[in-house]
């Protein structure tokens, strides 16, 4: 017996001959015969809890985690550093154990900071209401697509190219379930092509979706391209970095109808891309048709202010199969850590992070600018991450350098030709504030000596070829 | 003087407290966060982005200091029940003991600082951890493929039910039509319209399983799928599930399984074994996941080899030692595998919530084969027990049990009974179900003039949090109750005796109970007017 | 209806549930751990420890499972009132705010699993941060050198006086007494009497001074040491310090500084530069280790190049990067040092409480040399807005600040005053302290009836914890209140609207703060009984 | 200003006003000029959050932990499992912040804790009476000396050997204080020398002590030690492995009249050597001579059972110098840490858990008795911990072999000769439930390779000398 169980020799009698039974097997007698596993499943014996923690700690020690090379990597994850207090919070039993507050009277704790989430949300976005939080970012995009489609039931979305690859996969995969043609739209010198985007809305278009800033990192006219979908009646949903509003404009303020984002960047962990939380954010006029929980304040039989799971009618358990989303476990905790995060860093903190961002930003996109077979991919202005190339000839040896710089403990980033083949030698380049001017100094050191290598290593093959 | 009455002259400390959100709190210039100093050439902001682009008018985030927020949120805190204070029978979402060992692995560096975007040959922990989870999942699922990318049950059924469309297209068939049973989750029927099908209900047979008849006259060949839980939301065991899935295999349909109610079946009975083509788990529920307030959760799928094709995409790819060309030191290698032409895509960003992975995997290595089968088997013992104590308190005239009636002795299967241990004719059990079971407070309301709610909101007076109430919907007045397999016969007791005690109480005087809540940091609340005015957000 | 009365007709939900030990949780057979197989041959433990050396009854520790093993301490956890729930004004105690990123970088494998004996060329690390931490906690003290040994206050105390004794000895003097004022912290009489000394007791003067009168009719060649804290207890600067520290000096005694009330002048004036000999610290007070409900704490001691020699072992010593033979690539290596032949010895086992250090440590990072002043400057300045809030709302007149009155214009040192900003003659302060202050309930008790101790348990029902009560000794119904630097302005107004109200409430009915605490999970409990006939341990 | 305090520009104004001066100076003006600070103090600046964690992060890193290598060290503390959830409560602030339960009525969760501990440690001891925790082992045992002064007056200490060096000299330290003279009685295949200990007791002792399991691992015949004491009217104080008393007998039934020990391994992590807490449980009648807080039960107003600080008219605070002992703030935290830990492993754990030991133990000593240039130190019987003497000509060599071991991740153990002079070349070996059979299997193979390594390199040296 595990030590989670309680049942004893004793326990056991006891409870059989209450029940009325003569054994556990007869508790199963609904189980047809045949349906029966006559064996024990096939999986090894069960440990004691210092033998899986050194399992679990050997596994650990197989992955190169951002603890142990200077990581560069960003691409919709980022490497920020989580302050301790938030740990704390999470593990607190009060809030990481409860499930769901369907009874608000013992769940004012949750509700109240899902109130307080969608305030902040709704300060960063600029947008009037925000949900409890959704699974995360790239679903969210697609559930902004699910919400246009309900309101003006036309038949085809418009994405920019510069979405992140993963948001417009999920955008295509979940709404071919309801049939929609989704188009893209190309970039040009690193941003939207903003002709091909007016080319391509037209009145069937139900929603547009851009990237802010884009996956290569550089901001977009926001207002501009919402103009356009305007014009036509198209509803425009913005996915934006959370942690650069405190330096770029609110969604809101330029003609957004839906802000969705990643919220990992908030206060949450890596963890090899999940969990994490995705915000949603919108117009009022959207609000009956949001997914996901949203809190409202209420007060209680003497008055008190409290919170309440409110506009359930939207929902699953209420709606059924007219609900506005099947969603119903969302990612309350980690939209916990989230709205702690934006509280920690506080309302300057917030624009001083984003300003640190921006300047250190710059000066690794300069100082990388000067590398030898290192070249910019674009050259729009950037909050936190910046993309270039490295002529070594394509995704293979952009993967061979990876392994050099890995080598030395570092890692220079994102690998672009993974998911955009026309910049097949590109490098996705992020800074956080934990990334210090040393860190970006040595980066260009060691990707340089990278790119070096691989480049005569080439030319050697070249010449012996 | 009457509970209430006194509830009303006098004000528990936390009553005292009246909410206020962090944004009513601290200072302008107040910080918990220091920055960094800007330790690079500073340049005017102007020069790097254009002011067109940047925000106007910042977000009025708080301004409070580290001890501010620390206690405003250790207090807010302490407004939740949770599960490491008391007993949280939940049906149907498997409210058991979670594991701190969990946290402490999943917190290990080494996961939980790990980019998703980290090559592959250097995340080789993170993929074996994954694809020994899989193969784990594989095996109590009774089907051989499985993705565990999806974000949740939901998202999880989502997936099921799009896998089903790929299928049927590639098959060249259009379908219209999915089953789902009127005791069905919300998730099933709302997945069904998300994926662009139609619902059509089935009925319930007497004893709670699926109406066959009902059955046999809607699977035609425009249905693309059924989607079923078993032991159904009902707590009770489909036994004629073979059947069921015949008829649903005969039309060319597929058979979801909603994997919520596993924990009654693990190392028992395999839902692939039963013809199910699909299944989802909510790691969650049965594996243990923390449910933090309402997430995150995780659902892996499991599937059959006919609709493995259509799985999304990476897939978890082994190398076995002999073929790796000098990868790795005879180790065999994992890598995530992109190229899969008949994927129906991605669900969501990354490999899906890998924190939960650690989680839940720590806790199969914990349990092994027998452990796991043990969690099932105590789940069903919890939850008749409950119900036979219940049974012994009288009060299950009033909260009558739905369905779930055992054959008694002479309508065969239960011969063995006759050589039963203590054998008095009243220890034999009138009422069976799996790891939970519903009750109907029908009775209750009529005689005692109060509702479900009001007894779920009385037992929170009592320390322990409610049962699932209204649902499923199939029963009036519904309770549905889910002890888990880590609770103790004391707790199971205790609360059989408080809800006995609501019900002598109510007796005497159901105002007690139509007020209740008392003791809780707040009483009851007013659900209506939140909707009727909604207040989303704090005014600024 | 009084509180009283609805208190006796009403109980809380933590008051309803009665104090359970966990021995009297649980069943024969339930556990939570689970031991790892035994992987070796078995061989009868006969063989290997013979029967009358091995262990007759087995303890009787309870039989619980982890889940009842969690909810037991989670549910005892809350009935304790804590610093991040809220304000804890505790004099002498330093109850600042205690940041989380200590307790992360103190559990970082590399310091938390690091055994005590490994050699020192694996403990690198660890002997750096005692160095840095040791140059700190001596630039802080204005001390040359710090032994991190001692376990808190009172073992650094005991560390102190028999450093002394060395001292004396090794100078060929037999000295048998030790001063200390009246006002001094119990530890101090108790550490002269286990280092073998007499106590002589020193007066205190009309300013909260010591007696200098006294002081020198008492200071012979007999006398080995003086114990002193500045600020004193009563949160007052000894202005008379250079004096004092003269008058000990010439009769060949040491002075010792009671480090407790350093939270008052850090960055502001150093023990060392006063003419103090010896220091010890509180790291869990003025560096802000967790209390930890009693401990773990952590006394370093920093003293003068003649004490230095007799300093407990080991101590640390750096080698720098010139001199290591090549033992590494340009650091300096660190060692700990055994061989000090006039040592005093060891005070306790390995180096000290590692842990405390850290997380010291981190907090002396994270500050800096202007974050540490700025903590002293903030601690006086809320001790001082305190009082003079407690001013404004009249309530001195019933708990009348015990000394500490502040020259008044004229007296010189003030003439400053006379430019006073905002100069309205009552704004002129009539009270002063350091970064707390001694009030005394004497008129409290003779006006209202009630007593400081009632005053204190009515100020729980406010949900704050009480300042320290009947210390120090000299100050009659004594309340000694230090809200430290991490307390914003809002709380320390509402703190002294509580003890308004609470004034106020008593005028009217005293019976309602002799009847206090109503709110808490239990209410005043009898301690008198609980000497009478001690119960120390469960019965089982 | 740090995120840790709240005055802002306005707060302080308003703050001085209030107050009644202009500036914050003015509140120190009762510091006479020449004992100003007249400069800030020579520190670093002050950094954030993420900086000071990357800091101390790097210090971690400069050390070797049991997280690192495979670990035998044990001598006085041990790298046995700390579960998870003890983690978890020590975190919860509400065990983690609050001070000395001076307000019982708002402390009574730290208060049952200690009256929990105690009745757990007088079980584990068979002992009457247990206080609540003192500072750590070695201190603790120094404590019980007081004790027994206060109780005969007596002023002779006999020690045996045998007791960790650490305890033996910290009595000399703190006994010196009150003048009492300190002889030790020396070690015979092991254990305490019987003839020695009888010879050097006499009516003159005020108290006596041993180490149960002593230093060397043996365990030592504890009730026979006693016996000869008692005789001469001398108290019995025992220094035990909390861990052991699963397996050996309590010392409460050997004629022990103090029993006390380090409780590190219950729980506690290593931390380099603490914090950790010591335990203290005596004979009833000594109760009133006990250092330390003590927790006894008593009732509220209305009648509930409730705890409080007992028996204070012992403590400094009550009893200034008349006090039994000057502690005042101990250990509540880690003891906390004790009693879950004996709750977690429960009544059959213990035993479990010491009897995995044993064999493990047995094991180890057989299998490294087969080693090459490995000879056991001595023959008795032991729980955890065994000394056994390498064949490489004293400290240095054993610190030389320590070395290579290390180079291959493991640690053997504790070089005795650092404190056992007559031991020059021993070797303590520790086992704990994390040390499996094939870490011991590993032990016996690396050591064996380092030893003969050793020897050989010393040969060579030999012979070209
Ligand atoms: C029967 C059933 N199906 C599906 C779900 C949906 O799972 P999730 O909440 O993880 O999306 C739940 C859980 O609420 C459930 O109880
Ligand atoms: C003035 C004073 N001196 C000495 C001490 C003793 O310090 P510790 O409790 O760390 O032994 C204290 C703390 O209680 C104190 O307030």
């Amino acid at each position: 017996m595990s030590g989670y169980t309680a049942v004893t020799e004793a326990d056991l009698d006891a409870m059989l001959a209450t029940i009325g039974v003569d054994s556990i097997d007869e508790l199963f007698s609904s189980i047809p015969a045949g349906l029966r596993l006559g064996r024990e499943l096939d999986l090894p014996d069960g440990l004691s809890e210092s033998e899986v923690y050194a399992h679990l700690r050997d596994l650990a020690g197989k992955n190169v985690s951002a603890e142990d090379e200077v990581c560069f990597l960003g691409a919709g994850m980022y490497d920020h550093y989580v302050p301790a207090m938030i740990d704390m919070l999470l593990g607190r039993s009060e809030f990481l154990t409860p499930y769901t507050p369907y009874q608000p009277e013992v769940s004012q704790g949750g509700l109240q900071v899902m109130f307080e989430f969608q305030t902040a949300i709704c300060e960063l976005t600029g947008l009037d209401v925000s949900n409890a939080s959704v699974y995360e970012g790239p679903s969210a995009l697609a559930a902004a697509g699910y919400l246009a489609k309900l309101t003006n039931k036309r038949g085809r979305f418009v994405i920019s190219h510069g979405v992140h690859p993963h948001a417009r996969e999920a955008l295509r995969t979940l709404s071919a379930g309801y049939g929609m043609a989704v188009d893209e739209v190309p970039l040009l010198d690193g941003v939207t092509d903003a002709d091909a985007w007016a080319a391509a809305i037209d009145d069937t278009v139900s929603a547009v979706f851009v990237g802010q800033p884009n996956f290569l990192g550089a901001i977009e006219d926001v207002a501009a391209l919402s103009a356009v979908a305007r014009d036509h009646g198209a509803l425009v949903v913005c996915s934006a970095d959370p942690l650069s509003l405190g330096i770029l404009e609110a969604p809101g303020e330029q003609g957004v109808d839906v802000c969705v984002g990643e919220g990992q960047s908030l206060g949450n962990r890596l963890d090899f891309g999940g969990p994490s939380f995705g915000f949603f954010a919108a117009r009022s006029e959207h609000v009956r048709r949001m997914p996901g929980r949203i809190a409202g304040e209420t007060v209680d039989a003497d008055g008190r202010r409290g919170f309440v799971l409110t506009l359930q009618t939207r929902e699953q358990h209420i709606r059924r199969e007219k609900a506005t989303s099947n969603i119903c476990t969302a990612q309350a905790l980690n939209a916990l850590a989230g709205v702690v995060y934006l509280c920690w860093l506080g309302r300057r903190g917030l624009v001083e992070l984003g300003e640190l961002m921006v300047q250190r930003t710059a000066y690794a996109r300069d100082l990388l600018g000067d590398v030898d077979g290192v070249e910019p991919i674009h050259s729009q202005p950037v909050v936190r991450e910046f993309a270039v190339s490295l002529d070594v000839g394509g995704l293979d040896g952009v993967l061979r350098v990876l392994d050099r710089c890995a080598a030395e403990g570092l890692n220079p980033g994102y690998p672009l030709g993974r998911t955009y083949p026309e910049y097949g030698s590109g490098l996705l380049v992020a800074i956080t504030e934990q990334r210090s001017r040393a860190d970006i100094d040595r980066l260009a050191v060691v990707l340089g000596r990278a790119v070096a290598a691989e480049r005569s290593e080439r030319a050697a093959v070249g010449a012996s070829a | 003087m009457s509970v209430q009455s006194a509830a009303g002259a006098y004000e528990t400390a936390m009553q005292r407290d009246r909410a206020e959100t962090i944004f009513m709190k601290g200072a302008p210039g107040r910080r918990a966060f220091v920055a960094p100093a800007i330790d690079v050439p500073v340049r005017p902001l102007d020069d790097l982005i254009p002011a067109r682009l940047r925000r106007g008018r910042e977000p009025r985030l708080p301004e409070v200091s580290e001890p501010e927020l620390v206690r405003h949120y250790v207090n807010l805190s302490r407004r939740n029940f949770d599960l490491d204070s008391g007993f949280y029978p939940l049906g149907s979402c498997t409210m058991k003991h979670n594991p701190r060992l969990h946290e402490r692995v999943a917190g290990l560096p080494g996961h939980a600082r790990l980019h998703p975007f980290q090559e592959p040959a250097r995340a080789q922990g993170a993929l074996e951890l994954m694809w020994n989870l899989e193969r784990a999942l594989s095996e109590i699922a009774g089907l051989p493929h499985v993705s565990l990318q999806p974000s949740a049950g939901s998202h999880g059924e989502l997936a099921g039910v799009l896998l089903t469309r790929a299928y049927h297209d590639a098959r060249g068939e259009q379908r219209t039509k999915v089953l789902t049973p009127d005791t069905a989750h919300g998730t099933n029927p709302a997945t069904v319209t998300m994926a662009g099908y139609e619902v059509v209900k089935v009925g319930t047979n007497a004893d709670g399983g699926v109406d066959i008849d009902d059955l046999r006259a809607k699977a035609d060949t425009d249905v693309a799928c059924l989607m079923l839980t078993n032991p159904s939301t009902l707590g009770l065991f489909d036994e004629n599930i073979a059947e069921i899935a015949k008829i649903v295999h005969d039309v060319g349909a597929t058979l979801y399984y909603d994997g919520a109610n596993l924990n009654a079946v693990m190392g028992k009975s395999r839902p692939g074994d039963m013809g199910f083509d699909i299944v989802h788990f909510n790691l969650h529920k049965t594996f243990t996941q923390p449910h933090g307030g309402g997430g995150p959760g995780s659902g892996p799928i499991a599937v059959s080899d006919r609709v493995e094709p259509f799985l999304p995409h990476p897939v978890i790819v082994r190398t076995e030692p002999a073929e790796t060309n000098g990868a790795g030191s005879g180790q065999a290698v994992f890598d995530l595998d992109h190229d899969r032409p008949q994927s129906i895509g991605r669900l969501r960003g990354f490999q899906g919530n890998y924190g939960c992975f650690v989680r839940s995997y720590a806790y199969i290595c914990s349990l092994g084969a027998a452990g796991l089968r043990d969690v099932s088997e105590v789940a069903v013992l919890n939850a008749n027990y409950l119900l036979a104590k219940l049974g012994k308190l009288g009060v299950l005239d009033l909260l009558t049990p739905a369905y779930g009636r055992v054959p008694q002795v002479g309508d065969g299967e239960q011969q063995n009974h006759s050589h039963h241990g203590a054998d008095d004719a009243d220890a034999r059990r009138q009422w069976g179900c799996m790891h939970e079971f519903v009750l109907s407070g029908a009775p209750m309301k009529r005689e005692l003039k109060i509702r479900t709610l009001d007894l779920a909101k009385r037992l929170l007076d009592h320390g322990v949090h409610p049962p699932t109430v209204y649902f499923p919907l199939v029963v009036e007045e519904a309770l549905l109750i889910e002890p888990t397999e880590t609770e103790t016969r004391e707790t199971l007791d205790r609360f059989a005796e408080s809800i006995a005690e609501i019900l002598r109480e109510a007796r005497e005087d159901p105002e007690i109970a139509r007020g209740a809540p008392y003791t809780t940091p707040v009483r009851r609340l007013d659900e209506a007017a939140a909707a009727r005015r909604p207040v989303l957000r704090e005014s600024l």
